[in-house]
């Protein structure tokens, strides 16, 4: 067989798999469908590319195919030819730089009224911190983390008192408003990831990094750590919940701020302290 | 390997050209140290202590390491890597500048 | 330094130069030992390690929100019962700058050919390089003495004495390094194997006075990473 | 010592008669080239086995050395390779395969194939063979220095296996060793492992650089008379610009290594932050972990063109020898080649886009990516119009350049996914992650450096390969490789995690339970294929067809030595002298359907050859 007929065959069986695989984007649940949509077209500029070249390749093996009495053309150089092909390229990747840059720029740029989202994680888990009814979080130290105090909360700072505290790896969200998720690490590089919403950015520990989306389909999602971590990187598994504005709510009102953690943990100092004299 | 010809035909540079360096280092050594000295703060501070290190680098690799005389094939080589470096110093500088601010604003400061 | 006369070539001045030589054969840089052009592009490779180093440096100095500690105090010195900032790197520096002068001549009475004088210089600077590694090592042990530790120091941030042992010991390592070489060199001149162009002990090229350029080469290039680190590392 | 100089000195009496005249007889004045600048290369002359063999100073020999050795650790890169993906196709298959186990095995497999496989096999071995070949000298200018790089090689990948019996085992922090995790408890070998993973790699680099020197020195000052720049072939530059990458780039790997060693030993905080373990405060504190991806990555890009340039150059040669056609636009080829050298230090950070850096970054690195597509793809453009209108000789090396194509221009699309970066967002740290670098600097330079071995073995053997095994190598590679990685990227679309050791409880993974264990038996087949080409060596090394001399009718100086297999230094007694490109391929005219670098003008004056 000649091999051309095989190199056909892999472009051919290539665009087949494409249009039949079973395996592909779920769907996207977040305001980020625009990077769906920068990948749409860079699948179809660069696939495009891609099978024309390699047709291309097919067609010049089978019509240049060795012959004892054919030469081969001797042209050492085409500048017509090339300065087309550096123009087509370079305005093709302008193409598809262009509309990246703009969807970045949204991506670095948070709304004012994303919601702030302190999102934790060690080895090998997540916890979640909202901000209460001043709308800010306190600032945190690694330092004061211990158990009365398991986000590291500076004490001093006002703030702090009434945010919200989620001590599970699963998090509620609010349908159609927008988070900013603000990630920390207390040991190592994390990554705050659900494939759904697309976005994702590492945790780093020392800073803090933040990246923005807006989910818009209610449902579950699993969140999954793409920064690998350890031995236990693949367990290092959460959930998001998202929900309608009044479940959303009810959901809220069961929480515990930091300022109830610490007058529990007080009354239970108390009481400690109450049966120790007795 | 390197002709012998060569050898012959390589001149030597006054002993004058050398020496006039060398003083020249030391008095700007003495003038950066000096700027420590009268502790000189700011913008000021930098402006001097880059211009003198920049000068005395550049004297040392003029005329004692001979590039003044080498041929722009050596000297091109040599210094348009250096671009690299820059692009990784203007770089690094706005990073630090971004991990010194969040390190702030979510540890020190907050209120956002 | 004219340029070489090579048979054949006509050299053409600057940029139209460079467009020559790149585009001749056999030699991009015309009469450049191959010794000499690999010290170049060895030290070219080395600044970028020490780019690295000082990028490093800057980014960690600059990220930490501890105070960093000031040089001019930490470094200063007691003379007479006074505090002198800085000074012994002000006499390190000086050495070190006084080397690199007599480093220079010492070429320049290589090319002459004059052995005595070129010798001489080369055990001049060797010593100068011992003189400054022997200060470096009074500094370390006076910072070590004070407290600091690559791991910590009672003065501020932990990274200052990290970044100066580290710096301050990879341009050691290389000042030491140049000095046992220009021992070597200084044996070897004396001895007159560049004037019998005699065999080298682990290479096959024949010895030659281009030799002392290349160490000359190696030997300013540890002055000009002194200047940068003298400059970011002490007054910065 | 002095009496190994001594065949020098006829060679040198001999040569030096050569240095006036152009080398004909008649020696018109359109034959004339420049006399030599530079005296004869003294060379020294092993007489026993140990000097000839082992402690070798023959850049051929040491070509050689550094072939093996390479392919010895990239066997040990493969078999890694497999145990991942017995793990990854049938979990729980292997039962010594804990998560630590898999994650060393990762980290190696991925420092292995990268450093001490593909780098040291293109630039130590085709570029200490080829090098001093190819621009017609009669050695690397350092041979002493070439040897002792050879040796730290050795040494650095002694280190590098030895880490594997040291308590706690090799690291297993991922090739790119990211800080804090590398060293902490937490992380396989984070002890003893990545402390010999740091020795080793500053070993390499040190190694390296000494031949590095070497090469560049041999390219820039010891071409033989009449090789211009511009007159070399592909695979020169292609080497060349990629050693001048390396000794730019491995710097920020050295300092890297250096810094975190002493993060581990001194525990100095130059990466390390304020970290909570275990409950407990560790005593790091103020760092910056990012520091660390920003010198990585520094090192870490230009690496992956000191991989992919070398295998542009050598499939350059390839194609237009076995299509009997000069290359197509091999000015803009070269500028390519050097233009992709210089902005491969400009793009480092596209690695990091989600790595929580300054964000604004983002945009820079995303332009400065891009504009490496245009010269790269001006270099895909090119390759195939060689074809075109070529007269293509379908043999086993034609196999290797034409799957070599596929699956490059493959992985350079996807790398314009994966550089531009909105794009990447969603992809990064997925499987298409991992299908787009195999693809790219996997398996296209595999296929590469396959077709190198093929087009090279008469020369360096003087027998070919058998070309029906041959081609039963090629298509098991090519045809599993491609069915390992094409539906590999799709795993990245559903948004499967790498560096994942087991995955299948997520509601969305388990759809691809099916394809992981295809890609698994894929990868067997892959990796068993590569040994018919061992095979293959020992069985034509005694009984191949002997290929005499030039057997591919090539025109660049490698082929045209007095004796094949090259004799140490090269070249007989004279040096050859070079009056054109290596390209000229079916030149009208012309007796032959190539016309070899040293044929004076005056031999073929009334052709339609160019001036070159």
């Amino acid at each position: 067989m000649h091999p051309g007929i095989i190199f056909f065959l892999v472009i051919f069986g290539s665009v087949l798999f494409h249009i039949f695989t079973p395996w592909y984007w779920t769907d996207v649940a977040s305001n980020w469908g625009g990077m769906d949509d920068t990948i749409t077209l860079t699948f179809w500029v660069g696939g495009g590319v891609f099978v024309a070249v390699c047709l291309f390749m097919v067609y010049c093996v089978f019509k240049f195919s060795y012959k004892e009495d054919r030469k081969a053309e001797y042209k050492p150089e085409d500048k017509k030819l090339e300065k087309i092909l550096t123009w087509a390229t370079t305005l093709g990747v302008i193409a598809l730089l262009a509309p990246g840059l703009v969807i970045w720029n949204q991506f670095v740029t948070v709304p004012k009224n994303a919601l702030q989202i302190d999102v934790m994680a060690w080895q090998w888990g997540w916890q979640y911190r909202l901000p209460g009814e001043d709308g800010k979080l306190g600032t945190t130290q690694i330092t004061n983390i211990n158990d009365n105090n398991p986000f590291g909360i500076n004490l001093d700072d006002p703030y702090g008192k009434d945010d919200v505290l989620i001590q599970s790896d699963v998090i509620n969200l609010e349908n159609n408003q927008p988070v900013k998720i603000l990630l920390r690490s207390v040991d190592v590089l994390h990554n705050w990831y659900v494939p759904q919403f697309r976005a994702k950015m590492d945790a780093v520990p020392g800073i803090v990094t933040y990246y923005w989306f807006e989910p818009n389909k209610t449902g579950k999602y699993e969140v999954l750590c793409a920064e690998y971590c350890g031995v236990g990187h693949y367990g290092m598994r959460g959930g998001v919940i998202v929900q309608d504005n009044q479940d959303y709510e009810n959901w809220m009102q069961k929480q515990e701020t930091f300022s109830d953690l610490v007058a529990k943990q007080e009354a239970l100092e108390a009481e400690k302290t109450k049966l120790a004299k007795k | 390997m390197e002709e012998t010809k060569k050898q012959e035909q390589t001149t030597t540079h006054k002993i004058g050209i050398y020496l006039w360096i060398w003083g020249l280092l030391f008095v700007l050594s003495f003038f950066s140290y000096m700027v420590d000295w009268y502790q000189f703060q700011g913008l000021l501070r930098w402006s001097l202590i880059l211009l003198f290190m920049f000068l005395k680098a550049g004297l040392i690799m003029a005329f004692f390491m001979h590039l003044f005389w080498e041929r722009y094939a050596l000297v091109n080589v040599l210094l348009w890597p250096m671009t690299a470096i820059a692009c990784f110093i203007f770089l690094m500088v706005s990073e630090f500048k971004y991990t010194v601010f969040t390190r702030l604003f979510y540890f020190v400061v907050g209120g956002a | 330094m004219s340029d070489p006369k090579i048979e054949g070539y006509v050299f053409k001045p600057g940029f139209k130069g460079m467009a020559q030589d790149t585009g001749s054969d056999q030699t991009m840089f015309k009469g450049v030992h191959w010794g000499k052009a690999m010290m170049w592009i060895f030290l070219l490779s080395d600044t970028f390690i020490f780019s690295c180093f000082l990028i490093s440096y800057m980014k960690g100095r600059g990220s930490t929100l501890v105070e960093w500690p000031n040089p001019s105090e930490v470094f200063a010195l007691d003379a007479f019962g006074v505090p002198v900032p800085l000074l012994l790197i002000a006499i390190m520096t000086f050495v070190l700058i006084t080397s690199s002068g007599t480093m220079a001549l010492a070429v320049k009475y290589g090319y002459e050919k004059n052995r005595k004088m070129c010798g001489w210089l080369i055990l001049a600077t060797a010593i100068g390089g011992l003189t400054f590694v022997g200060m470096q090592a009074f500094e370390w042990s006076k910072l070590i003495h004070e407290g600091v530790r690559p791991w910590e120091n009672p003065f501020g941030a932990k990274q200052f004495g990290s970044f100066f042992f580290m710096i301050t010991g990879f341009h050691g390592t290389h000042v030491s390094i140049g000095v046992i070489f220009l021992f070597i060199y200084a044996y070897k001149t004396f001895a007159g194997h560049y004037d019998e162009r005699k065999r080298g002990w682990f290479t096959t090229m024949k010895g030659d006075y281009v030799e002392i350029e290349i160490l000359g080469l190696y030997w300013h290039f540890v002055d000009l990473v002194w200047v940068f680190i003298f400059a970011f590392f002490y007054l910065w | 010592m002095s009496e190994d100089f001594k065949d020098n000195k006829t060679i040198q009496a001999q040569s030096s008669e050569t240095i006036s005249g152009g080398g004909s007889g008649v020696s018109p004045d359109i034959d004339h080239v420049r006399p030599a600048e530079v005296e004869e290369q003294d060379l020294y002359h092993g007489h026993s086995f140990i000097t000839k063999w082992i402690f070798c100073q023959d850049a051929k020999v040491i070509g050689v050395q550094y072939f093996l050795l390479a392919t010895f650790t990239g066997i040990i890169g493969l078999i890694l390779s497999w145990l991942m993906r017995l793990q990854l196709g049938f979990p729980g298959a292997a039962s010594f395969m804990t998560a630590e186990h898999y994650y060393q095995f990762v980290t190696m497999h991925g420092m292995i194939m990268v450093v001490y496989f593909l780098t040291a096999l293109f630039l130590g071995g085709f570029g200490n063979y080829l090098i001093p070949l190819m621009v017609g000298a009669r050695d690397m200018v350092f041979p002493y220095l070439n040897m002792v790089s050879f040796w730290m090689f050795f040494i650095a990948v002694g280190v590098l296996l030895a880490s594997f019996f040291v308590p706690g085992g090799p690291t297993g922090a991922g090739w790119t060793l990211y800080p804090p995790q590398t060293i902490l408890e937490g992380t396989p070998g984070s002890g003893m492992g990545i402390l010999l993973m740091c020795l080793s790699l500053i070993l390499f680099v040190a190694g390296f650089t000494m031949g590095g020197l070497n090469y560049l020195i041999t390219v820039l000052q010891a071409r033989t008379r009449g090789m211009t720049l511009m007159r070399m072939p592909l695979t020169v530059w292609g080497i060349f610009t990629a050693t001048v990458l390396a000794m730019l780039a491995f710097p920020a790997l050295l300092v890297g290594a250096l810094m975190m060693s002493l993060d581990k030993i001194l525990g100095t905080s130059f990466f390390m932050p304020t970290i909570l373990k275990a409950g407990e405060v560790l005593e790091y504190g103020g760092g910056s972990p990012i520091l660390f991806q920003h010198l990585f990555w520094f090192f870490g890009h230009p690496e992956v063109y000191i991989v992919a340039l070398p295998a542009f150059g050598i499939i350059s040669d390839l194609i237009s020898v076995h299509s009997r056609k000069n290359i197509f636009g091999y000015r803009m080829m070269v500028w390519a080649i050097v233009g992709i050298g210089g902005l491969s230090f400009f793009v480092w950070a596209h690695h990091m886009y989600v790595s929580g850096m300054n964000p604004w970054f983002g945009f820079f690195f995303a332009t400065t990516t891009l504009i490496i597509a245009v010269p790269t793809a001006m270099k895909v453009y090119n390759w195939i119009l060689t074809l075109w209108r070529g007269n293509i000789r379908m043999n086993t090396v034609m196999l290797w350049c034409l799957g070599f194509i596929v699956t490059f221009v493959n992985g350079g699309i996807t790398g314009i996914f994966l550089g531009n970066v909105t794009v990447d967002v969603p992809l990064s740290d997925t499987y298409f992650v991992i299908a787009h670098f195999h693809m790219v600097m996997g398996i296209a330079p595999l296929m590469v450096i396959m077709g190198a071995v093929y087009h090279w073995f008469p020369l360096v053997a003087g027998r070919f390969l058998d070309e029906k095994l041959g081609k039963w190598h090629f298509w098991a590679t090519f045809l599993g490789a491609y069915s390992i990685y094409f539906p590999m990227h799709y795993l990245g679309f559903i948004g499967v995690p790498r560096r994942y050791f087991e995955m299948y409880d997520s509601p969305y993974v388990a759809s691809a339970t099916g394809m992981n264990e295809f890609i698994s038996l894929a990868a067997f087949l892959v990796g068993a294929a590569q040994f018919i080409l061992i095979f293959n060596i020992i069985k034509t090394l005694k009984t191949g067809k002997p290929a005499g001399s030039n057997p591919w009718k090539a025109c660049s100086l490698e082929w045209l030595t007095p004796t094949v297999p090259p004799e140490h230094g090269n070249w007989g007694d004279r040096l050859p002298v070079v009056h054109r490109w290596a390209y000229d391929y079916s030149v009208p005219g012309a007796k032959e359907d190539f016309i070899t670098q040293t044929t004076p003008p005056s031999e073929v004056v009334n052709t339609g050859v160019e001036k070159t």
